[in-house]
């Protein structure tokens, strides 16, 4: 029996890594979804089989509870409630573990530090993943403002909780009594509640990835309060592949995993000083990648230095990439852009890019504010806001493609150079701009390599 | 064999039958090449350039003509040299043979082995020496170039800081040889480019070059077997004019490029239709030496009509560009010749049970021997 | 401690599975990917079983009834939501 | 602001000043437009379509010039007709002021404002009205379509049945914005490019088009600060002479653009290295109207030289593409006038104060106000 | 100690897993190997503090012996005797694997049945591991002939080698006596000797890649046999990744593996009726790109399909990145390709191919038995060897592109559409031919994303 | 018995990341590659040393004795040659 349970548990954990695997695959996500679910069955009945498991009225119950409630749930949330509720479930598996570990606690047979250290993970991590995903919950529903809700000194007193919990963790593993171990339930629960309130709604699918990471790791340290296996492959795949999907959302959103985090925080504490000469900030390929791919409405904005690293063709290869993976494509061209009249034009042509994709400068700037992301080509003059901003400036009037207005703007350049008018550009230095340095065709190409290397 | 290129007689013939590099081709076979004097001359070949190469130079015409074993020719001859040939020689030139069948009767009677370069087969064996699509391929460039030359406007598109200059648009119809040359040419320089054939492949092989491809529903159609077109009803021909009146009405240059096998050109675009285009538009005609596809046109003239639209119908659009003209048709001699040359004999070898030569020899041994043109 | 430390192998090698597992997703797939993998962190169902086999009061079954119940949530909700999520994904043209 | 438009006189000259499209942006602003009869004939744009958006035709050039506020027109003006104009009118125009210093003096004597088009700095901010970059791209469009119509040979490569047909090969001297076009215009059409500027950046420039640029080492060169080249010192140019010299050896079309600013366009080709170029290619010179860039030019006319070379020296290249340059032109003209109109006054407001103006304003209030002509 | 010994393998692991991983790019390959040479140091190491092990002596007389020996031969090997150095070292731990599995099974003390399975798997994969790796060594070395060896009954002896092995096993694990073991070992000996004689010596890379995959399984099955966890881990590592890599160098011949294993068999077996006609062979997007990664020499044939499809772009990006790994690459133009003259002239050209790498007919036919991979796309008419072989066909007497001449043709068409002449092309039938169906655009850009996330 | 189970955990797992670990292998890496995981295979000396341990009495010894030279030799050889070679790789520029 135990031989075969153990089996089932082989075959569980197999089915959960190919699972995740093909979840990550748009055509195999359903089949992948499939299988794992299959894998959870496997190892849920495999359970019931062990010895040590007498009384099935509770069991039966309480599963029978739980799929009703899940059931349901799922079966009439709107298209719109699911990230709520993904997040909803997702605080539920983690109160789930904090309960493990008490039970544990309060009725296990074992006493030696790994198994105390399992208990205090499995209630630490568990906690913070409930009540944290149940303010995720709250704000993705708007049942609470989606605004980072910011007080004085929030900062020092997550740090001494933080802190507390750390010593009482230590405390616990040497001395395991009640109180202390409710101590630390109360402390990770209100943790979870102040870790998130300060994070914007607009992150909060950064957070349930973050916190469902999280419970994963909560679930593998239930497995090792147990010595359960299934659980430990389970939980660490779960808590590893988390964060690598963490990561990806935050690249996503052009965001880093710490700026998500301590991003409200540092509105808090930073807002009166800011910084008014910003710094030109570079991003990899890869992350810009990352945007790209999640962007709905592209501009291309062709500059001289697009002509001069002859990047027509990669250029219209990433646009046909981008196109394909459903966003809206379309050619900026400002009238002064190379070095003679209809310049772009030469080249975009060449490339075959469809005359209809081509765009006015006045046809495109009323309606740069839906622009996810604009890509600057090795233009300079013609995108640098000072025409419009800084009447000092020789370009001070002439019209330009107010690229700066779009949602995020990617500028390519080999390095610091000025464009022809020799000026500065402030565009570089704005929040929402990011450089990718290196020859542009060079970059376009290993754009459209990530997104080739996507499928 | 002796192989003679007279010059050519008629004025707006630039080209010649030989240029240098193919006379040299045909001298390495073993073939004793005799060029008039000055033949090459509107080609920038010059009698030195043939003499480089180991041809000679005459300019005893007749003579020639009477002890040559073989005569090449651009263009159909005058019947009265025909006559000068001897018995059992050859000759190759275009020869209009549908129209020609005086010309036909002299060669017979001459007992000269008259060979058509417009009915070679188009064959893939027979397309090195298909002369019919080398000088096509030509006119269809030349087509557009003069268009472009002849515009007051610009045909690529340009975004400038004095404004954006929109492309031209072009129209092609007819997607021959000529037509995809055309196309490509237009598209090239940047033009927006719509093509309509009769034939649906040709659509599909217009849009290989990025071209947009007009279709419309003519029901049944078809080209011979050997891909060339054939005419179609009237019912069809008005549908078909309608529709792409209005496409001519949006165009600012139109060019026609079909010729149909044997037959006086189908008018593709009448005066209507003309009317209709938009002052300073251009309509090139290729087919105009046949008699053009355009209602109002004069062949080798160019005409402007009352609304302002210019027709241009040249005769010689090849001729052009009469350095590669030249080339590519010598090519397509001296590829025959070798294709059919007999080492031993050095001569040409008839054998008119060969799918290329049952093609297009139209008289041999005082015969008509070509099937289609017996009874003629 | 032989299992506790072949436990820790176990972990460390699903740690690095998991890792080399997801590569590169598509960002549609972020939120289903997302929904999936928290259905399969709901296996503290399994712990909650078991947990709920050792209490031997009934304090002990009330707290693993009630893990039961949250966690069977967990997975059943998270499959099914996470299936929901996939399927309204019309089939692209690839 | 009463504008007037009068007919170009120069038989040559085919662009009119202003074309409906930019007549109706000024008639926007608050400005009335005439146009004397006839004024767009020959870049098809017809009375009527001037009346159409607004502006009123007349056939009374004497009168509307004394009555008109502003005077635009393409080509310099006749000294007669400056005496025509009111004093504190403003007369926009191409007027070559370097070696027009008597057409200067009338202005200033008769207190017209005079604002030369060739000296609008070529600075970012001023190419929407920056007329010289305008034309000379239309021409050098032109200069490549007029070679391409003219050669005995096509551009493109092509691999045939009947042979390969290869590039021709184009040399353009003088990567302005013309050479650029020209450039891109000649790529487009398949052709392998080589391109020569004693500007460094101008190389980099030619390169962005897909042109092979040729590098010889000339020292020290450089640009005025308004991106106009400078003379070169004799040695730089034999160097350049004879490196330029074996490219154009190999060349089957060498396009010379090369004007500097205020002064004669240097000789870029000598005689010798036209000698050494192949019977039947092409020089276009693009700066032939000034004096050229190729010794043995004849500004406006065709001229074959011994040794079969065809010497094109234009004067009004844009011209062939009249439509789409008088659309560039009409543009820059509007641009301008926009960019300095004052609302309230309904008229351009002058202010030597700015950049621009002072820059190519050179008569004022009855007196030389340019910097470079106050001597004159 | 016993935990420290653990801690130890569990970094000796971590670091075999980053050093396996690195050494599959080039940039950090060499980091890789130092990286798992230094985790077996550590779990070198690390073992020598075993309570059981005793007697140093002869430990570190092996181990030096061991080291000299291995040190010596690694440096003094020229650089074209390495693969078959690694083949005699691959056979060597073979070897060790079957003297450990022996030890175990003379001086033992578990006797359950998994160990004996496990002893006898040790033995039976170490033992061909051995012999066959020899055998390729002198294969490989010129010891041997490197031309497949065969003889009647070949197969058939084969076969009952395997049967009485597996009997053997099975009596092994019910009856552990010596004679069943000694059976064993001279059986696996014989059977990695007569399965690796049959196979040709350019396949003898795969064959050690095969055979060091085997190792590493035999390994972990001497790790189940001592129950040690870090020869469990770095066996199963390197069986399994071995494994990949085989199937990766198989696809990069265009082979099969079972190809490759078998192929001498087949031939030996079917040579007499050889079917004449043979059969259109397809292969995926995915093993194409592992043959033209390997490719020296590649030449593209366009035809009217590359202009329906509009590939020309994407293949112009193909031949910039086949370059940028080192290929030649040119194109071949067949003057009647396409539908008009110059049809290929005028795509190529706008994709910027550079004039120089295009190449008539005559001047690639010459040197076309030194291309390694003729790419045809859309083409037909223009290579159809019929042309020269069939007098019969008209297009007799036509030059044609003689890729058939080349070492691998791809053909890229949608389905078995014939070209303008209509007529069948036995091109695609030969034995050197690859289908690849598909719109040719599609087909080109995905093999370019291919190369393209191979980086 | 436990110990053996997770033993096979482990075996499983680390399959299953030898699967991922290798996805694409330039050509000219497959050797190097081959050499450097064939030196990770000589981990058998791991086992050598431990059965020459086992063994209690003089053949036990030899035959871990010559394991562990077998092995040595794989693992020192495999390593040294799999440096050797990727030290000849030019660096490429990239
Ligand atoms: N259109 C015309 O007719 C014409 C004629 C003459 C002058 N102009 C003037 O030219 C300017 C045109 O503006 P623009 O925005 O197109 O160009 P731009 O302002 O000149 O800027 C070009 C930028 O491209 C970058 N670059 C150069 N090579 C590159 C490469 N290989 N890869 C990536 N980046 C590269 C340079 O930065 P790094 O060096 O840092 O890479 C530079 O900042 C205007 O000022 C206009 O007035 C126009
Ligand atoms: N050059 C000229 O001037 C000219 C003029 C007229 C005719 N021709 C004739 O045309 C022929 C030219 O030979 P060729 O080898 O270039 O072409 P072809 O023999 O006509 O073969 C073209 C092949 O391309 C495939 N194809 C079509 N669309 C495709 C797509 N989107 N993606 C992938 N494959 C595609 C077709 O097979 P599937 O349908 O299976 O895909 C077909 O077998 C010669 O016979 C020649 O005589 C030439
Ligand atoms: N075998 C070969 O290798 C080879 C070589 C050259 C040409 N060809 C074939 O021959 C075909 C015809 O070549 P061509 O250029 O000599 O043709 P063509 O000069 O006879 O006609 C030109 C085009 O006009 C079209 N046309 C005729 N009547 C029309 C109408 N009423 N409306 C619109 N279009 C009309 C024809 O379909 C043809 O495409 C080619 O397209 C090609 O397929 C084959
Ligand atoms: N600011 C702007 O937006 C703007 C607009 C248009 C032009 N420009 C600049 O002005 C430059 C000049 O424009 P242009 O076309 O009016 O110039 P141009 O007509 O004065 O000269 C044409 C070209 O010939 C070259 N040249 C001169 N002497 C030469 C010699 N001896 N040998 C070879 N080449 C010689 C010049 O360098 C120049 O590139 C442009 O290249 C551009 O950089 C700037």
């Amino acid at each position: 029996m135990e031989k075969l349970i153990d089996l089932a548990y082989i075959v569980a954990s197999i089915l959960f890594i190919f699972g995740i695997k093909m979840l990550g695959r748009a055509d195999t996500a359903r089949r992948g979804n499939l299988l794992s679910a299959v894998g959870m069955l496997i190892a849920v009945v495999a359970t019931l089989f062990y010895k040590e498991i007498i009384d099935f009225k509770w069991i039966a119950a309480g599963l029978a509870i739980g799929a009703v409630i899940g059931g349901v749930w799922a079966q009439r949330v709107q298209m719109t409630g699911m990230p709520e509720l993904v997040a909803l479930f997702n605080g539920f598996g983690g109160l789930a573990s904090v309960l493990v570990g008490w039970a544990e606690h309060e009725f296990g047979h074992r006493t030696d530090v790994v198994t105390l250290i399992s208990i205090y993970a499995a209630i630490l991590i568990g906690g913070v993943t409930f009540t944290g995903s149940f303010i995720a919950y709250l704000k993705l529903a708007g049942k609470m403002s989606g605004r980072p809700t910011l007080f004085a000194g929030q900062k020092a007193i997550n740090g001494l909780i933080f802190a507390a919990l750390l010593i009482l963790g230590v405390y616990y593993c040497i001395q395991p009594v009640a109180w202390v171990l409710y101590a630390i339930i109360v402390l990770s629960l209100l943790l979870g509640v102040l870790g998130v309130l300060p994070i914007g709604g607009g992150d909060m699918p950064v957070v349930i990835a973050f916190l469902n990471s999280f419970s994963g790791l909560a679930g593998a340290a239930a497995g090792f309060v147990i010595l359960n296996k299934v659980l430990i492959v389970a939980g660490c795949l779960v808590g590893t592949s988390g964060i690598i999907l963490t990561i990806i959302m935050c690249k996503a959103m052009n965001r880093t995993f710490g700026n998500v985090l301590f991003g409200g925080f540092g509105a808090a504490g930073g807002a009166a000083g800011k910084a008014v000469e910003g710094e030109m900030k570079g991003i990899s390929v890869e992350d810009a990648y990352y945007v790209l791919e999640a962007a709905q409405n592209v501009i291309f904005v062709p500059g001289y230095g697009m002509a001069v690293a002859q990047a027509q063709h990669a250029v219209k290869e990433l646009g046909s990439l981008l196109e394909k993976n459903g966003a809206e494509v379309r050619y900026a061209i400002h009238p002064v852009a190379g070095r003679m009249p209809g310049h772009m034009n030469v080249l975009l042509a060449e490339a075959d890019v469809p005359y209809e994709q081509l765009c006015e400068m006045d046809a495109v700037n009323p309606t740069i504010s839906q622009v996810d992301v604009a890509i600057v080509i090795g233009a300079n003059d013609v995108v640098n806001p000072a025409a419009a901003d800084d009447p000092s400036s020789p370009i001070y009037g002439m019209p330009i493609i107010n690229v700066h207005e779009a949602r995020t703007v990617f500028a390519l350049k080999r390095g610091k150079g000025a464009g022809f008018s020799g000026l500065e550009n402030a565009l570089f230095f704005r929040e929402n701009c990011r450089m990718i340095y290196g020859d542009a065709k060079d970059t376009i190409t290993q754009l459209a390599a990530q997104f080739k290397s996507g499928h | 064999m002796k192989i003679f290129v007279p010059k050519e007689t008629d004025p707006i013939e630039t080209r010649a039958a030989l240029d240098p590099v193919s006379a040299k081709k045909l001298i390495g076979l073993g073939a004793e090449v005799v060029i008039e004097s000055g033949a090459g001359e509107r080609a920038d070949h010059h009698d030195a350039d043939y003499t480089a190469v180991g041809a000679s130079i005459t300019t005893d015409r007749a003579g020639t003509l009477a002890a040559a074993d073989a005569v090449l020719r651009v263009r159909k001859p005058e019947p009265a040299e025909i006559a000068r040939q001897k018995s059992g020689a050859l000759h190759v030139s275009f020869l209009d043979p549908f129209n020609e069948s005086g010309l036909i009767k002299a060669f017979a009677d001459q007992g000269v082995t008259a060979i058509s370069l417009e009915m070679i087969p188009r064959t893939t064996l027979a397309q090195k020496m298909d002369a019919i699509s080398s000088q096509a391929n030509l006119a269809g460039y030349v087509a557009v170039i003069l268009a472009a030359s002849r515009m007051k406007t610009i045909l690529p598109m340009m975004m400038t800081p004095a404004g954006t200059i929109s492309p031209a648009k072009f129209f092609i119809v007819g997607i021959g040889v000529a037509g995809l040359q055309a196309i490509a040419t237009a598209k090239r320089l940047g033009a927006r480019v719509t093509a309509f054939d009769v034939r649906p492949e040709a659509l599909e092989q217009a849009e290989s070059l990025g071209a947009k491809a007009l279709r419309i529903d003519l029901g049944q159609t078809g080209g011979t077997e050997q891909g060339y077109a054939k005419e179609l009803t009237p019912e069809q021909l008005e549908k078909q004019r309608l529709e792409q009146g209005k496409v001519c009405a949006q165009s600012d240059v139109v060019i026609t490029t079909a010729k149909v096998f044997g037959r006086k050109p189908p008018i593709l675009i009448k005066s209507d239709v003309v009317a209709g285009m938009r002052p300073g538009s251009l309509i090139v005609d290729l087919a105009a030496e046949g008699g053009g596809n355009v209602e109002g046109i004069v062949p080798g003239e160019e005409v402007v009509t009352p609304n302002g639209v210019r027709l241009i119908g040249l005769a010689n659009y090849e001729g052009h560009v009469a350095t590669h003209a030249t080339q590519v048709l010598a090519a397509n001699f001296a590829n025959m010749i070798e294709h059919f040359w007999d080492k031993e004999a050095k001569a040409v070898r008839i054998n008119l049970a060969d799918d290329i030569q049952k093609g297009c020899v139209i008289t041999h041994g005082g015969a008509v021997v070509h099937e289609r043109f017996k009874t003629a | 401690m032989e299992t506790l430390v072949l436990l820790l192998f176990v972990f460390v090698l699903a740690g690095f599975l998991g890792f080399e597992l997801i590569q590169k997703v598509p960002s549609q797939l972020h939120t289903p990917l997302m929904s999936g993998s928290n259905a399969i962190s709901g296996i503290t169902v399994v712990g909650a079983l078991i947990a709920c086999g050792i209490g031997d009061n009934s304090f002990g079954q009330w707290l693993g009834f009630g893990a039961i119940i949250l966690a069977t949530i967990n997975v059943v909700g998270g499959y099914l939501v996470t299936d929901r999520m996939l399927g309204m994904f019309k089939k692209k043209d690839k």
